[in-house]
């Protein structure tokens, strides 16, 4: 197991928005996690990521307890996310990005650092635009730079907050081709997401959360016939 | 196959013209008059203070009001070395660099708990209360100050090799020395600041610049990152401090802790001729002693005007002058971009 | 047309959230506004009521264009919102949140203090409280209070459900009638499509900042629904 | 008894630090804007006051009633002009304008009114003293103190009891949603600089009947009312009248023990409360 979450729960004040969760997720696996607006998805993403600290329950990473590991440690630990909105370095070029992501989220000697970046500015097809202003570049761009920049910080474990939203179909398609290649590569993937072919183009689970709560966990076929599931995502009583 | 560069051909053409503009600064005491000397001791200064504060609040975010305090302690520091130890005051002025990288360790650490403006007017306490404390040292004389032996200051490492060069009597070789060693320490400040933003720092310090959240998600550890930037800026602003006391041979706490002249002066600069660039500094101090020159006559007119300046600037160019040239030119001297250059990349710089 | 959006876009910086959308709403009427999380619903309701500033003609009241206009002035023609997240004043009391609601626009109509602790009557107990000291479905309701004060022509109510046990948002739901016996017109953004169709006359889905679906409340289906949300034939 | 006395004065003394500071912590709460020219305006406003007493020959109280509504429109242009422009998440900005603000009034104040000491004709509360039975206290610095007292009650009626002042408290705790009810942040900005400066009057006349004032002693009152805000806690009225108190009697328990040590002893206050309650004695709920 890459990840181990056991009965982890968080409180903001009275409102429980994480209750009890518990998952392992296998090395290697794709995970994709959907539920309605407020079900706690990005509050799971930043305990992962030690954003947030749980008030009860217990995170393992790579069989070590992380549970209270500060996030910069588990980014060196091999914790990379992506955020929903897409937050680059305005000021600074893509491949400058990524070598700040390299530089500080894993090390090592600046050659390889600059060869790996190349690498990883090619899969996510951004090599072109390596010496531009991340500042200048459109939608799909930024949601490109945010996947290769936590990439860069040389990640087992590979956190995505909604990186398909607000894409046109055909980028949409283009990105999800990339994280598969990414996937197929070897890198564990967790991905919240909204646009469902997107995801279910690429995840060998599906978990769905609402109110906190894991109420369906499994393939994503069985997952989205499930009327229930698919029920309470649209949020229509049964 | 893919390789990391950031020189340009304007960078290199900068650094052959700054060499040469060194080799210059050297020689030209020779053929110089003493009150040319004097106004380039005060550009230097000014230039290195400057670009000491504008890497405090352009590149670490750390506005502070309170930079006067190290300018103080550096200066304290030389003479309490001549004086109470008897060091020769070039050695002296060493001593006020670590001066002021003790005091910038408390001082950091109570300033740290303040957020945002009020980290600026927190600094400013601090220096008021450097200054009041220092102003109780009885033997460097108290509040009133004092002066620098006249045995120390004829006897000032190299003054003698000077006089000897050039002709000039004890007080002009003085001068002399003090612009030399301001010129090492203005190209080492800059030239360091350069080297520090192409470095791994630089890159760090851009990241937090830029967004905080997204620097802290891929590993940058913003609260050593502030330390750092603060502890060197302490440290090279106590070195110009007792560089500059050691030219005026006087010290007062009031003269050497003066707000207006070790900081209000630093931002006008900086501010007026852009922050968050080296090239912003270097305009900024050319203005203002354009200015200084101008009204030198008209008393606080001075002031008055670079007060109103720097706020025109921050309300209609908030980049400063070099902001507005480098917008219309595309222009960087001093580049700090880091290109990735092999196959399949195209344009941009 | 009380409210009209004429090719409305959006950004933020870059990131476009909105791809020319046309909706309308008359007098008196009310509208669902639904879709999946990232829809543009919010960014809607944040165009209409200028947080986010348009081109003028974007937007237009009673006609006029109205799209780059402030949130005040905006406010001061009729058009109130309950926004996403309740956001009451955390220093302000329950009676005082209310009260703010009104203070800008004073307009005779059928809301009051009297009116709205009629309708919850619950704020009444709690009005010296700290708006932010009460439960979730009470601060909700104090939301929907505050809007109200202004007497507006138009509610602009943002995920009102959001976050709120099912037994609060019946609750809530079972005010939505009462307030538009009051007159004005209504609009429900929702991902709780069961809720929203029962309290509107005509429904709007969205999918990823574009208007995928725009009928009758009564004529929708639950396949027209799948396919709207999921782009895809149910 | 040289103790008592020493205290009561300090308390007195906090009460025209609190008016230095009250107009701040007003300015700080409403839109989190630091003005780094608040002591300048303070100095400002007592050269406006001494203008009318000198040379309008006017009582220095009708004075206060005349630059009152003057500083009032200063504040009010200052912020709709100048401040409002540079007020965003940045605050970089809005810190070098009020820095250049301060240096540009102190040295049009030099220029005018040249370096000369001055100070406001008080008449015969100069130097008058009632003798409270334990101690004795200048009629002067009681005024003082019931005045900072009475507006900081004058600007707690306003916060919790008028429209206005809800006004305010919305704007400060959601710009955006006080946006929604109908209410321009800006306008409300403008209005909140007025009343501090307003405020900053008063604390004016204090300061120029009390003691000579010249046009450079502007900065040293901002740190003085910079700490009293900082020891209160951010947005606390009351918590800057003991902010202020604890200054005074920092200030003269310090001078008794060594007439040197008055104004550090002071400052030593204010940073070992920093070390100890870094949010002040009296911080907000919500921030």
């Amino acid at each position: 197991m890459i990840l181990r979450l056991e009965n982890v729960s968080k409180s903001f004040g009275a409102l429980k928005v994480t209750d009890a969760v518990s998952v392992d997720v296998p090395r290697g696996e794709a995970l994709g996690i959907i539920g309605p607006n407020g079900a706690g998805k990005s509050t799971l993403f930043n305990l992962i990521t030690g954003n947030l600290l749980p008030n009860a329950g217990r995170i393992e990473f790579l069989g070590r307890d992380v549970t209270r590991t500060p996030a910069m440690e588990r980014v060196r630990m091999g914790v990379g996310r992506s955020f929903q909105i897409p937050q680059p370095f305005e000021g600074l070029t893509v491949f400058e990005n990524l070598l700040t992501a390299a530089t500080f989220g894993r090390g090592g000697r600046e050659a390889e650092m600059v060869e790996d970046c190349a690498a990883i500015l090619e899969e996510t097809e951004l090599l072109k635009k390596a010496n531009l202003v991340a500042g200048t570049l459109s939608l799909l761009d930024r949601k490109r730079l945010e996947l290769a920049r936590a990439m860069a910080t040389g990640p087992e474990l590979l956190l995505l907050d909604e990186i398909a939203g607000g894409l046109t179909e055909g980028e949409c398609r283009a990105l999800v081709a990339t994280i598969r290649r990414i996937h197929a590569k070897g890198t564990t993937i967790i991905w919240i997401e909204h646009v469902l072919h997107a995801l279910n183009a690429v995840v060998e689970r599906l978990l769905v959360l609402d109110f906190g709560r894991v109420i369906g966990i499994g393939a994503p076929d069985a997952i989205m016939a499930s009327k229930e599931v698919r029920e309470i995502y649209l949020g229509l009583e049964v | 196959m893919y390789r990391l560069t950031i020189r340009t051909r304007a960078g290199n053409a900068t650094t052959i013209a700054v060499a040469l503009l060194i080799l210059i600064g050297l020689a030209l005491p020779a053929v110089a008059p003493r009150s040319a000397i004097q106004d380039l001791f005060f550009i230097l200064t000014m230039l290195t203070l400057a670009q000491l504060w504008n890497l405090l609040a352009g590149y670490g975010g750390l506005i502070s009001v309170g930079q006067q305090a190290f300018v103080g302690i550096g200066a304290y520091a030389m003479f309490a070395g001549v004086i109470l130890l008897g060091w020769n005051p070039v050695v002296a002025i060493l001593f006020g660099g670590l001066a002021a990288f003790l005091l910038a360790i408390p001082f950091a650490y109570l300033a740290f708990r303040l957020q945002g403006a009020y980290f600026a007017i927190g600094t400013w306490v601090l220096a008021e209360v450097t200054r009041l404390l220092v102003a109780q040292w009885k033997t460097l004389g108290g509040g009133t100050g004092t002066s620098l032996p006249r045995e120390a200051t004829s006897a000032i490492l190299g003054t003698d090799t000077i006089r000897a060069l050039f002709g000039v009597r004890d007080a002009a070789a003085r001068d002399i020395l003090a612009y030399w060693l301001a010129l090492v320490l203005v190209v080492a400040v800059t030239g360091g600041i350069y080297w520090l933003l192409r470095s791994r720092l630089g890159l760090a310090l851009a990241a937090v610049r830029d967004n905080v959240d997204a620097a802290g998600s891929v590993g940058v550890d913003t609260g050593r990152l502030k330390w750092a930037v603060f502890l060197i800026a302490a440290v090279a602003t106590g070195l110009t401090g007792g560089l500059v006391f050691m030219q005026t041979a006087r010290i007062s706490p009031d003269a050497a802790f003066a707000l207006t002249d070790w900081t209000a002066y630093v931002i006008f600069i900086v501010v007026i001729g852009g922050i968050g660039t080296i090239e912003g500094p270097v305009i900024g101090v050319l203005v203002l002693f354009a200015l200084r020159a101008a009204l030198a006559d008209y008393g606080s007119w001075y002031l008055m005007t670079l007060g109103v300046l720097a706020i025109a600037v921050m309300l209609f160019a908030p980049k400063g002058l070099w902001g507005l040239i480098s917008a219309r030119t595309g222009l960087h001297l001093f580049p700090v971009r880091r290109r990735l250059t092999g196959p399949k990349i195209e344009g941009g710089n | 047309m009380l409210l009209e959006t004429r090719g409305l876009t959006a950004s933020y910086g870059q990131f476009r959230a909105l791809f020319g959308v046309d909706v309308t709403i008359a007098a008196g009427e009310c509208v669902a506004i639904i879709g999946a999380n990232g829809a543009g619903k919010s960014t809607l309701m944040r165009a209409i009521t200028g947080i986010l500033r348009n081109e003028p003609g974007m937007v237009l009241h009673k006609g006029e264009p109205i799209g780059a206009l402030s949130p005040a002035a905006i406010m001061q023609r009729g058009i109130a919102m309950v926004p996403e997240g309740r956001r009451l004043f955390p220093s302000l009391s329950v009676e005082e949140n209310l009260l703010i609601g009104g203070q800008m626009r004073k307009v005779a109509g059928p809301w009051s203090l009297e009116a709205v602790y009629d309708l919850f009557p619950i704020l009444k107990e709690r009005r010296r409280s700290p708006g932010t000291a009460l439960s979730g479905g009470q601060q909700q309701m104090v939301a929907i209070g505050r809007a109200l004060m202004s007497n507006p022509e138009l509610l602009l109510c943002d995920e009102i459900s959001l976050g709120l046990a099912p037994v609060v948002i019946r609750d809530i739901y079972a005010a939505l009638p009462k307030i538009r016996a009051g007159g004005a017109a209504m609009v429900v953004v929702e991902q709780d499509i069961g809720k929203a169709l029962s309290v509107a006359d005509r429904v709007y889905c969205m999918m990823e900042g574009r208007v995928t679906l725009a009928a009758p409340a009564a004529a929708v289906t639950r396949a027209a629904i799948h396919a709207a949300y999921f782009g895809e034939a149910a | 008894m040289i103790w008592l006395d020493t205290l009561v004065q300090g308390v007195l003394l906090g009460g025209l630090y609190a008016l230095f500071a009250a107009g701040l912590s007003l300015v700080f709460g409403i839109m989190r804007l630091v003005n780094l020219a608040h002591g300048d305006l303070i100095v400002f406003a007592a050269y406006l006051i001494l203008v009318g007493v000198t040379m309008l020959g006017l009582s220095p109280l009708v004075a206060l009633i005349v630059a009152a509504p003057v500083m009032f429109g200063v504040g009010w242009l200052l912020q709709s002009l100048v401040l409002n422009r540079v007020l965003g998440k940045d605050i970089l900005p809005p810190l070098l304008v009020t820095f250049g603000l301060s240096v540009t009034l102190q040295n049009g104040l030099l220029e005018t009114f040249s370096a000369d000491s001055r100070r406001i004709p008080a008449g015969t509360l100069e130097g008058a003293s009632i003798d409270l039975g334990l101690v004795t206290v200048g009629v002067m610095p009681l005024l003082t103190f019931l005045s900072a007292v009475a507006v900081i009650v004058g600007l707690n009626a306003l916060f919790y009891r008028t429209a206005l002042g809800r006004a305010f408290r919305a704007t400060s705790d959601d710009a955006v949603v006080a946006g929604l009810m109908g209410i321009e942040p800006k306008r409300v900005f403008a209005v909140a600089t007025g009343l501090a400066m307003a405020v900053v009057t008063v604390a004016a006349l204090y300061l120029g009947m009390r003691a000579n004032f010249d046009p450079s002693i502007g900065p040293a009152r901002l740190i003085y009312a910079f700490e009293a805000v900082i020891i209160g806690g951010l947005g606390s009225l009351w918590g800057t009248l003991a902010g202020g108190v604890i200054i005074g009697v920092a200030q003269t328990v310090g001078a008794a023990i060594n007439p040197e040590w008055q104004i550090l002893a002071g400052h030593i206050a204010f940073l070992v409360v920093l070390l100890v309650k870094p949010r002040g004695l009296f911080p907000r709920a919500v921030d």
